[in-house]
């Protein structure tokens, strides 16, 4: 062991400022080197820690895949589910108890494919949770299979010859089909998707931040961009911010520029707003709202 | 430009770095880094985003094999946290130092 | 405990299965449905729907499909309300994914499967008992699991607080298989009083919040319970994981939580059993069955009797986990054992496999669409006597 | 034990009306009963049976093998299931929506204008009530104090008075079939009694069991039994 190791033991004396928010008996993790997860992971932690909800109220829900595994690392209520199913379950821990602040995190590939109808319906029905959609463009987990959101061109171990079919653009998905809050981040812009994450969690329904984050052992490499580094050194090139954009302008293509900022921010009832009010019109007085259960 | 982006590519950094005309009576804050070595991956994300070009990689590796950074110049660190936010492996955090501070010894390599 | 009786419609009502079965899970203390309507199931989540506003404290939620209503009630379970789902074949089929999760994360749950005729879309109005051994084994991976069948109901209200029961008793998603026939049969129905109905309770975990384990097994392999929101910031997988919830990649723990898993059933197999006897002893067959075959079969039963032949009945309450010691032990002292079922041969397997060649097992199959004909029964009778 | 099975097209009411028959013979009347029902993927319009079984005993085998009384509320109904009767059975139709082309060959046959009293009562809906009231009347299946106190609870709030009332229209129309109406005399009895007499003679005997309607039976008639177009038709030709 070198002197410098032996003085990293040194440090690990004094608290890191997250070891209340992660599970650092699980570190490392298992991220590959340059992976942009962990700084999501970060942003999300310290969105969590601002936003002056008791981490005993906030649980968060991930599917399979790299970014499935963020849930087992944040330490609140953390559920590893099933490849697209996070989000139904998420909307049945915020409905058996609305208390529950519940964040969903996932992949673009678990969200938008084998999850799209699911993102779609509690987009509609402005379940309140907080989705966060990390997109790689890529299935990496299982080695760099062609994604829903692969640009057109880009290659991929499915698409050996280069990706001929149209990617989603979710922010515009999202928004048309009712999200109360859109917006898109890199994990270069770690300040701006802290503050995105503290946005969505504070917005009533449903609320989705799409993050670019660098594949570097599979998308960056099958497409020889680099490394992760040099991924982030292209956001840092070719991002630009554009609050309000027309969510229909987000298409991302190969190498193309990236539109960030917030595109959608507009409060409407929930589907629990929504259910109370009904049932209290239904049957007046005699109806108990349900929401009330949260006191 | 991503307004929130710290400093322009570093072969330029130093340039537009210019002294605020108000530096001398507003007081700049120092941070004092923690890097936990062995769970560096190498991606080299603090060094090269640090504002202050505070960090620099080490030429050993650490026990999984990687280069990990080194304070190279612990009075620059303004404690602004970027590193810590941008680190995927929570791997170097930053304290606020007090006035009389201790330095950033323990990270000297 | 007792069960809150906000959601006990105590009285004599006359219902068919369906309404009876959203009747039993209110009364179980059910607080969330998720669902997603295909014949002949619907009806559950239509009087659940209907239901719950009045009763209070629950909600029902129909769902984008399958697959969402089973992870929805997921999520609802970890959040601390009794949850269920209830579907038929096709439905079934799209379940199995996170049913899978549920047994894996140990979560109390009731599935409700009215069956009907298959494969694929089959016979959509039609009764067929042919998903028994997708119940045993749908669901990929190792594991044990509960499924109670009713044959009226009356029993599918009884037996729907039943499941909820074992489901919380054994951590264990619990599935209660009806059909067709049971689903939209009506006949009368008799709720008892709120406090005539025993409710188990979840098998809380109440020490200090930091040291939960959420997968620690108890002296009786089952761990304790939390929710989400009480503070003990837990994590759950579907991974294979140690007893923190956290996963870990090797055989060991595999083994370790897969036995576990296994034998939280297999060693309770006895307390689980509801079997129903009928002058076994002495008999030279006995007719074994479940469901609304069991009721069909009273009749070819009575018959063969009044002709003198000695015919005993065993019945079978819950099917899974299978009733082997019974079968076995019975199999010795008869000649043969007559097993009518509405498919090609499921149940009949496991009953051929115990019977060990001990007595000779006569299958009446039939493909569902109908119930069988009496006559059929009573010739298997015949058959086994030969 | 009773094997009934009414029957028609969906939207009929057919379903409620055997729900009914069920509800009144197991929940009031301390019998035990069983209702299945046959429908096809259809919400409307196509043939649409339900099954009831009412006995003193449990009921096991649940379905309805070869009834003893149908009733009948369209021609598709009647065409597939008015001749499946046991003997001596009984077969009550719809005479304005059923035509049999010949004698149905049953133990007792009576007719009943159901659609078109309920008509008269403003809603066409309430046809398969009328009907219940009816088959109260005309079987000793379900009694008509039980039936009436089933009735409430069985149909949606704010109809029930109406529900009521076609129950009684039905139930009063039979007793005049059966002569049992102090103006028992009418046409519609006389009509009944012609057609069954014509076709099943034998009958008559186990017809007047319906007796524990004779509370009711004291009451006069609200319906005027067939008038005019009605009684222009047979029921049986």
């Amino acid at each position: 062991m070198t002197e410098e190791t032996t003085v990293t033991e040194e440090t690990q004396d004094v608290a890191h400022p997250m070891d209340d928010l992660l599970r650092m008996d699980r570190m490392p993790h298992i991220w590959c080197p340059t992976c942009g997860l962990g700084t999501v992971v970060t942003a999300l932690a310290l969105a969590l820690g601002k936003s002056g909800i008791p981490l005993d109220d906030i649980a968060v829900v991930s599917g399979i895949g790299c970014t499935g595994r963020v849930a087992g690392y944040i330490k609140v209520d953390s559920f590893h589910t099933t490849h697209g199913r996070a989000i139904p379950f998420a909307t049945g821990l915020h409905l058996a108890n609305p208390k529950l602040k519940v964040i969903v995190v996932s992949g673009d590939g678990d969200l938008i494919a084998i999850g799209g109808n699911h993102f779609i319906h509690a987009a509609r029905r402005n379940v309140d949770i907080t989705v966060i959609c990390v997109n790689n463009f890529i299935y990496a987990m299982t080695g760099g299979q062609v994604a829903p959101t692969t640009p057109l061109t880009a290659n991929a171990s499915t698409m050996p010859y280069g990706n001929f079919e149209p990617p989603f653009n979710i922010p515009h998905l999202a928004d048309s089909c009712g999200a109360a809050y859109v917006a898109r981040w890199s994990s270069l812009h770690v300040r701006r998707m802290t503050t995105a994450f503290a946005e969505a969690i504070a917005t009533p329904g449903f609320s989705l931040v799409e993050v670019v984050t660098p594949c570097s052992t599979l998308y960056a490499r099958r497409n020889r961009l680099g490394t992760g580094l040099d991924l982030l050194k292209f956001y840092h090139d070719n991002c630009e911010i554009q609050h309000g954009a027309d969510t229909r302008s987000l298409n991302i293509d190969f190498q193309g520029k990236i539109t960030l900022g917030k595109f959608i921010e507009r409060p409407r009832p929930t589907f629990l707003d929504r259910l109370d009010n009904w049932y209290g019109q239904v049957f007046g007085d005699k109806y108990e709202p349900y929401v009330g259960d949260r006191k | 430009m991503p307004q929130d982006l710290p400093s322009p590519p570093e072969s330029t950094k130093s340039k537009y770095w210019r002294k605020p005309l108000d530096a001398d009576t507003v007081k700049v804050p120092h941070g004092e880094l923690h890097i936990i070595v062995n769970r560096c991956k190498g991606c080299r994300f603090c060094v090269e985003y640090c504002p202050r070009d505070v960090l620099e990689m080490a030429e050993d590796f650490n026990v999984k094999g990687y280069h990990y950074p080194l304070v190279k110049d612990e009075v620059a660190c303004v404690n602004c946290q970027l590193c810590e936010m941008l680190c995927p492996e929570f791997a170097i955090f930053c304290t606020q130092t007090e006035d009389e501070e201790e330095g950033g010894g323990e990270d000297e390599g | 405990m007792k069960a809150d009786p906000k959601g006990v419609l105590t009285g004599a009502h006359y219902l068919d299965g369906d309404h009876a079965a959203a009747e039993g899970a209110l009364a179980a203390g059910c607080r969330f449905l998720a669902g997603y309507p295909i014949t002949p199931s619907t009806e559950v989540a239509e009087r659940f729907a209907a239901r719950i506003p009045k009763v209070g404290g629950g909600v029902f939620i129909q769902m984008e499909d399958e697959l969402a209503s089973m992870a929805a009630i997921l999520g609802g379970a970890w959040a601390g309300k009794k949850s269920m789902t209830v579907t038929s074949g096709p439905g079934f089929s799209l379940m199995m994914e996170n049913l899978g999760l549920g047994i894996m994360m140990e979560v109390p749950l009731v599935l409700i499967n009215v069956q009907r005729g298959g494969p694929s879309t089959g016979l959509p109005t039609l009764p067929g008992q042919a998903d028994m051994m997708q119940a045993r084994w749908g669901s990929h991976g190792d594991y044990e699991i509960i499924a109670i069948c009713p044959s009226s109901p009356q029993e599918a209200f009884d037996y729907m607080i039943t499941a909820f029961n074992f489901s919380e008793k054994y951590r264990v998603p619990t599935l209660v298989m009806m059909d067709e026939c049971v689903g939209h049969m009506t006949e009368k129905v008799v709720i008892p009083p709120a406090d005539e109905i025993e409710i188990t309770p979840r098998k809380e975990y109440t020490g200090p919040p930091e040291e939960y384990l959420p997968y620690l097994p108890d002296k009786d392999m089952i761990p304790w319970m939390t929710k989400a929101g009480d503070g003990t910031r837990f994590h759950t997988t579907g991974l294979t994981h140690d007893e923190k919830g956290y996963p870990v990649m090797n055989a060991d723990c595999q083994e370790t939580l897969v036995r576990r898993l296994v034998d939280k059933i297999r060693t309770n197999a006895d307390e689980i059993a509801i079997l129903e006897e009928e002058e076994i002893d002495g008999a030279d067959v006995v007719l074994i069955s479940y469901g609304i075959s069991s009721r069909v079969a009273i009749p070819a039963i009575e018959r063969a009797r009044r002709e003198g032949l000695k015919v005993g009945s065993l019945r079978l309450v819950t099917v899974w986990p299978f009733p082997e010691t019974r079968v076995r032990e019975l199999a010795k002292n008869v000649k043969a054992l007559v097993i009518p079922e509405m498919n090609y041969g499921q149940v009949y397997y496991e009953i051929e496999r115990c019977a060990a060649g001990n007595a000779r097992t006569v299958l009446v199959p039939h493909a569902g669409g109908w119930v069988h004909d009496v006559d059929d029964i009573y010739a298997g009778i015949k058959e086994g006597l030969k | 034990m009773n094997e009934i099975r009414i029957s028609g097209f969906g939207g009929q009411g057919i379903i409620r009306c055997g729900y009914i028959v069920g509800k009144t013979a197991s929940l009031f009347d301390g019998k035990f009963a069983t209702l299945t029902q046959s429908f096809g993927p259809e919400a409307r319009g196509s043939a649409c049976s339900a099954q009831v079984l009412v006995d003193d005993e449990p009921i096991r085998y649940p379905y309805v093998t070869v009834p003893d009384t149908v009733v009948a509320m369209s021609q598709e109904a009647y065409e597939k299931f008015g001749t499946d009767i046991t003997e001596g059975g009984t077969l009550l139709i719809d005479e304005d929506l059923v035509k049999p082309s010949e004698p149905p060959k049953v133990g007792k046959f009576y007719s009943i204008p159901a659609a078109r009293i309920a008509e008269e009562l403003g809603l066409r809906l309430v046809a398969n009530i009328v009907m219940l009231g009816f088959f109260t009347a005309m079987t000793d299946i379900i009694s008509p104090e039980a039936a009436r106190t089933a009735l409430p609870t069985s149909v949606p709030e704010r109809f029930v008075d109406l529900n009521v009332k076609a129950f009684e229209r039905g139930y009063e129309y039979g007793l005049a079939v059966l002569g049992k109406l102090p103006d028992g005399g009418d046409e519609a009895s006389k009509k009944a009694k012609a057609s069954e007499g014509t076709e099943k003679k034998k009958s008559r005997a186990k017809a007047g069991a319906g007796s524990k309607g004779s509370k009711a039976g004291t009451k006069k008639a609200e319906g005027k039994p067939p008038s005019g177009k009605g009684t222009g038709k047979k029921t049986a030709t």
